[in-house]
């Protein structure tokens, strides 16, 4: 059974159709989870996409992390299911306190739009277990807000717990540590600022995308298996 | 006595006595108010009207034509795509930032008002010269203005135009097109129907904001400082996540069939929304003011209908869908107000309070039909000669020149989301953008694609503006053929000075005419456009500017079109004719010569030279295609070499006219060895001239006899240009 | 002399101002009542080196008015202090 | 009681401000000199209806470490002051 994946909408969210229509190529299939709903439904994996929740108002996402469905994201979370938020997904987990940090505006004070190459830190994960330690990978970025900031300490209780997942290798946005995506010590909740889900076709310029969002139906699956 | 109450409005003595005719009596404030806005230029068209009726609107796939809100073709598998530009200079000029950004949601609104998903923007930028703090800080404000709200709305800005002239000092042109995409058989008209039936009021609250903004602001050309401290509360400002949600929510309505008319609000307001739609069904309204949710308190019935809030739209439902029209509305937070009933009769009555007095009572049909309709006096300017052309000498440094033409506009499209949707194949950078063609509720790829194109060039239509838009319209035509595409439907956005000045009429009528032209040889309908005049700075017109928006079709869409790009060992080819005029050239102008004649178009070999390119791209035998267009062959060069980081060697470009000379029908492909005999019999088959002009190689761009410069040097140049001029910062 | 200083920009009355209204319309679901008239500007404080309160002063108005704010739709308050407070 | 409230929201010591960067980079150009330690925070106003002087600091402090700020990178300075300011 190919695993279902749950993409968060909130009112302002922009992404969620692209990552369906990612995940459904990739063999998974994607619906969509409305954000005043309090509970999931039947998924395997959530995705919490890129866009302007709540028009980014105030700060991105600390409008959408009190949204109702968020408490079941977040037990969702603790019971190990996958979740992975995507540029403003990830500026969400981090407003919700599932991720570390901060993400504030970028070094450059500009909204980039292009592709980066990131380096895969980690293949311990719900988003890079089919990828190479080390890997370069072509993803673009598109954010206005995703210099990731955090302290010395929570940044040295990144490396030591090997949680950091994706480096870029040019950094773009002034990303303390050049940090583009981390997760949670349970590995389960990920956050990063590329958009997979827009290098998975050959047409559009890439297919490293394909990679991660593989790798997380492939930890879809296990939760399938997991939780019977 | 003080200026009579319709002047203030800005109605002339004459207009002000047909309103009493139309009445019958003296108008009230309100009712003057009224059409006031409705009769201003910029919502009426006055000056304009009269000569747009010569373009030609026809094509057997056009499903709507000028006149709606956009205008929409049938693209085939059920799709149809809905297109239109708009203009919003005079608010960019005084507040970029949130000038750019409403023009954005303005446009967007006109596009979801068809049914339509709105799924790419387009901005062609006009600026004054980067040596200009002012311009500067403008160009800044209006980037920054579009990506903040472009981006935050969820719909992509896939391409557009970055000019910098001193024509632009003190008033930029800011146009953004935007292309939709509905299922066929959702079009939806904006027009009232049913007797009985509510116009609901979809969105944000009404605001003291933008009163007499259209006529104030479009209507008049700012002649100094003080003026524009006193237009001050015509500024408003955007709110895009009002209006994703407003489109999120009417698209639902749409797909519910749940509205029987839909229409946005944009200049004049309710009186334009409220009219509109109830004239162009043949009905009348009654419009309860005080139901209009307002954002300030004590607002005069005035002021309700004519403020121009953003991001709100108009309805019209039957009474028992009212129920799930407010259900989708709170899904979305979007607020809705049931602010009027469809009558018969054709009277727009404004009334305090449902049963309410009647504050005004006009015929809806005449704030549209009975404005004003002037044949402004047209006078051709006197003949300029060539003198100041043939007077300019060989540049002592053809590579310095030609690297002072060349600027990379990523800076301006980094800033903006471009590949949401999945449907970028081509983006910002090449001739013309190429989207995939996916079916808007399906989703379903059809393995064909949309290619959109925007361009204007006002050196050559101060020129000649009926020959110069001709070859903009051409121009347009050849940037589609470089991504294999064919043209299906044009949009412009005609930007001119001072209709009361007889010189600038006769260029808007001149370049109406050379797009009819040009529109009629290459079978392309006009499908929509708007009108900016006034665009002057201290009493002086802007060069005529028509910018011109092509939609075309890709008939097959499975590689990725070659794009401006030098491959190492191919070679480099120009097909078309030889030219050598520089009038109107950007290297003539950069040295102060505007005189001379603009090459006269051969339309018919402009059409080979398309078809050929087309097919030549579309049968992947070329690696690299670029038209020749501002900066001449020189120029489209030397883009391909910084773009590609290639380097080239030619010959066969006699000398400085020859290499900046911008005529038209010319085209740059560059091929692999074992394709040359192939490329050039097909050329020759359809009576093109080729020029094998040499290879693509190394890290110097060569051109014999001319100039030798370095890769690199060319390559920082390119890039750096807009970073270093615009990359400080600015609080916007 | 070294001065401190505090520019409050907010929207002039009577322009709209999306964020505070959004931020209005959410503080009623996080248990937040009684909220009115949200309004969201910026708070740029620096130091400034210059002769005298008076010259300080009028570098700062002049600041805002040429870059720091657009008057057409932003008012500035500015506060100068003596000293660097930190 | 109607207060009106201020808050000031600034990052935090330590957390480089790229906003405030930028304009202390442009100042000079533009013929400001001796501009230093820019920090751009924001300026948030609002009015609040509440029981006493106290409920109302309470809330607002309150409504600063829930959702005003990210206590990660940001600090908020609040003022409460009685009656509506207009
Ligand atoms: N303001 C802008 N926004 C987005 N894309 C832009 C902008 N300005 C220029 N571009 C892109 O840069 C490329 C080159 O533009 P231009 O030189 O006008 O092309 P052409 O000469 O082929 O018409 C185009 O792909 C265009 O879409
Ligand atoms: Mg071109």
């Amino acid at each position: 059974m190919s695993p279902r994946v749950g993409v968060v909408v909130f009112p302002g969210s922009n992404c969620e159709n692209d990552v369906i229509e990612a995940v459904d190529s990739l063999g998974g299939r994607g619906c969509v989870v409305w954000h005043g709903d309090s509970a999931l439904g039947d998924v395997d994996a959530i995705v919490l996409p890129g866009g302007f929740a709540h028009g980014d108002y105030l700060r991105p996402g600390a409008i959408a992390r009190f949204s109702p469905v968020m408490a079941a994201v977040s037990e969702f979370a603790r019971a190990g299911g996958p979740v992975i938020g995507i540029c403003n997904g990830f500026q969400v987990l981090t407003e919700a306190g599932l991720l570390p940090g901060a993400l504030q505006k970028n070094a450059g004070l500009k909204f980039l739009c292009r592709s980066v190459i990131v380096r895969v830190e980690t293949t311990a994960g719900a988003l890079t277990n089919q990828a190479s330690l080390g890997q370069h990978l072509e993803i673009p970025i598109n954010h206005f807000e995703g210099n990731y900031t955090c302290d010395a300490e929570t940044l040295a209780e990144l490396r030591s717990e090997d949680r950091i997942v994706f480096t870029y290798v040019d950094n773009p946005n002034g990303s303390t540590g050049a940090i583009a995506g981390v997760c949670n010590p349970a590995r389960n909740v990920v956050g990063l600022m590329p958009h997979p889900e827009r290098a998975c076709h050959p047409l559009l310029g890439g297919t490293d995308g394909a990679i991660l969002l593989r790798s997380l139906l492939v930890a879809a699956g296990a939760n399938i298996a997991t939780c019977g | 006595m003080s200026e009579p109450l319709h002047r203030a409005l800005g109605l002339t003595d004459d207009e002000a006595t047909s309103v009493e005719d139309i009445l019958g009596r003296a108008p009230n404030h309100l009712e003057l108010a009224m059409y006031a806005v409705m009769w201003s230029e910029h919502c009426s068209y006055k000056s304009s009207r009269i000569h747009l009726r010569r373009l030609p609107t026809e094509a057997p796939w056009v499903l709507v034509g000028p006149g709606e809100n956009a205008g929409v073709v049938d693209v085939g598998d059920g799709i149809a795509a809905a297109i239109r530009i708009e203009s919003h200079n005079h608010p960019s000029a005084i507040e970029p930032y949130q000038g750019a950004a409403t023009g954005v949601g303005g446009i967007l609104r006109d596009i979801f008002t068809m049914g339509a998903r709105p799924i790419a923007l387009m901005d062609p930028l006009r600026f004054g010269p980067l040596d200009d703090p002012r311009s500067r800080w403008i160009a800044e404000g209006v980037i920054a203005g579009i990506s903040g709200y472009g981006n935050a709305v969820g719909v992509p800005t896939v391409g557009g135009e970055t000019v910098f002239d001193a024509t632009y000092k003190g008033n930029p042109l800011v146009n953004v097109l935007c292309l939709g995409v509905l299922p066929t058989d959702r079009l939806v008209l904006g027009r009232a129907s049913g007797v009985g039936n509510l116009a609901v009021l979809l969105g944000s609250a009404t605001g003291r904001d933008g009163i007499g903004g259209v006529s104030v602001l479009a209507s008049a050309g700012f002649s100094d400082l003080e003026n524009e401290t006193a237009k001050r509360p015509s500024v408003q400002v955007g709110d895009p996540f009002e209006e994703k949600r407003l489109i999120e929510a009417c698209l639902q309505l749409l797909d519910e069939h749940l509205v029987v008319g839909i229409q946005d609000l944009g200049g004049a307001g309710l009186t334009c929304a409220t009219s509109e739609t109830a004239s162009r069904g043949g009905v009348g309204m009654d419009v309860d003011v005080r139901a209009v949710p307002t954002r300030e308190r004590d607002m005069e019935p005035f002021e309700v209908m004519t403020s121009e809030s953003q991001e709100r739209m108009l309805a019209i439902v039957e009474p028992g869908g009212l129920g799930r029209v407010l259900e989708i509305c709170a899904r979305w937070e979007v607020q809705a107000s049931v602010i009027g009933v469809v009558t018969d009769g054709g009277r727009l009555r404004i009334r305090d309070g449902s049963d309410g007095p009647v504050l005004a009572d006009v015929p809806a049909a005449s704030l549209h039909d009975a404005a004003p309709l002037y044949d402004r006096a047209r006078k051709a300017p006197t003949l300029r000669d060539d003198s100041d052309i043939r007077a300019l000498a060989a540049p002592l440094d053809c590579g310095a020149d030609l690297v002072g033409m060349l600027t990379d506009t990523s800076w301006v499209s980094s800033q903006y989301d471009h590949q949401l949707f999945l449907n970028t194949v081509e983006g910002p950078g090449g001739d013309a953008t190429v989207l995939r063609l996916k079916h808007p509720v399906s989703g379903r790829d059809t393995g064909r694609g949309l290619a959109l194109t925007v361009d204007g060039n006002h050196r050559w239509c101060a020129v000649d503006p009926r020959r110069g838009t001709a070859l903009t319209v051409a121009e347009s035509v050849l940037n589609l053929a470089c991504v294999g595409a064919r043209p299906l439907a044009l949009v412009n956005c005609l930007n001119f000075g001072n209709p009361e000045n007889p010189e600038v009429m006769w260029q808007l009528a001149e370049s109406i005419d050379g797009m009819a032209d040009a529109c009629r040889a290459f079978g392309v309908p006009v499908v929509g456009g708007n009108v900016s005049l006034y665009n002057e700075s201290a009493g002086v017109s802007i060069d005529p500017t028509p910018v011109i928006g092509l939609l075309g079709i890709i008939d097959s869409l499975t590689t990725r079109p070659p794009g401006p790009t030098l491959t190492q060992g191919h070679r480099v080819l120009l097909l078309g004719p030889e030219s050598t005029n520089l009038a109107g050239s950007r290297w003539a102008a950069d040295r102060g010569a505007r005189g001379g004649q603009l090459d006269p178009i051969a339309y018919e070999l402009h059409t080979a030279v398309a078809e050929l390119t087309r097919a030549l791209v579309v049968g992947g035998l070329v690696s690299g295609v670029h038209d020749v267009s501002v900066g001449g062959v020189g120029v489209a060069l030397a883009e391909m070499a910084v773009r590609s980081g290639v380097g080239f060697s030619v010959a066969r470009i006699a000398d400085h006219r020859a290499l900046f000379a911008e005529g038209p029908s010319r085209v740059v492909v560059v091929v692999a060895p074992e394709l040359i005999t192939n490329v050039v019999a097909m050329a020759e088959h359809a009576g093109i001239a080729v020029a094998r002009l040499g290879l693509a190689t190394g890290d110097r761009l060569v051109v014999k006899g001319l100039l030798d410069i370095d890769l690199a040097g060319a390559t920082r140049a390119w890039r750096d240009r807009l970073p270093l001029a615009l990359g400080a910062g600015s609080v916007h | 002399m070294i001065y401190s200083v505090l520019v409050e920009v907010q929207l002039r009355p009577g322009i709209a101002d999306p964020q505070g209204a959004t931020i209005e319309r959410a503080l009623p679901a996080l248990g937040f009542d009684g909220v009115r008239n949200v309004r969201v500007g910026k708070a740029m404080r620096f130091t400034l080196d210059a002769k005298d309160a008076v010259a300080a002063e009028a570098a700062v108005v002049e600041m805002c008015d040429r870059f720091l704010t657009n008057p057409v739709i932003e008012d500035a308050v500015v506060t100068v202090t003596a000293g660097a407070v930190v």
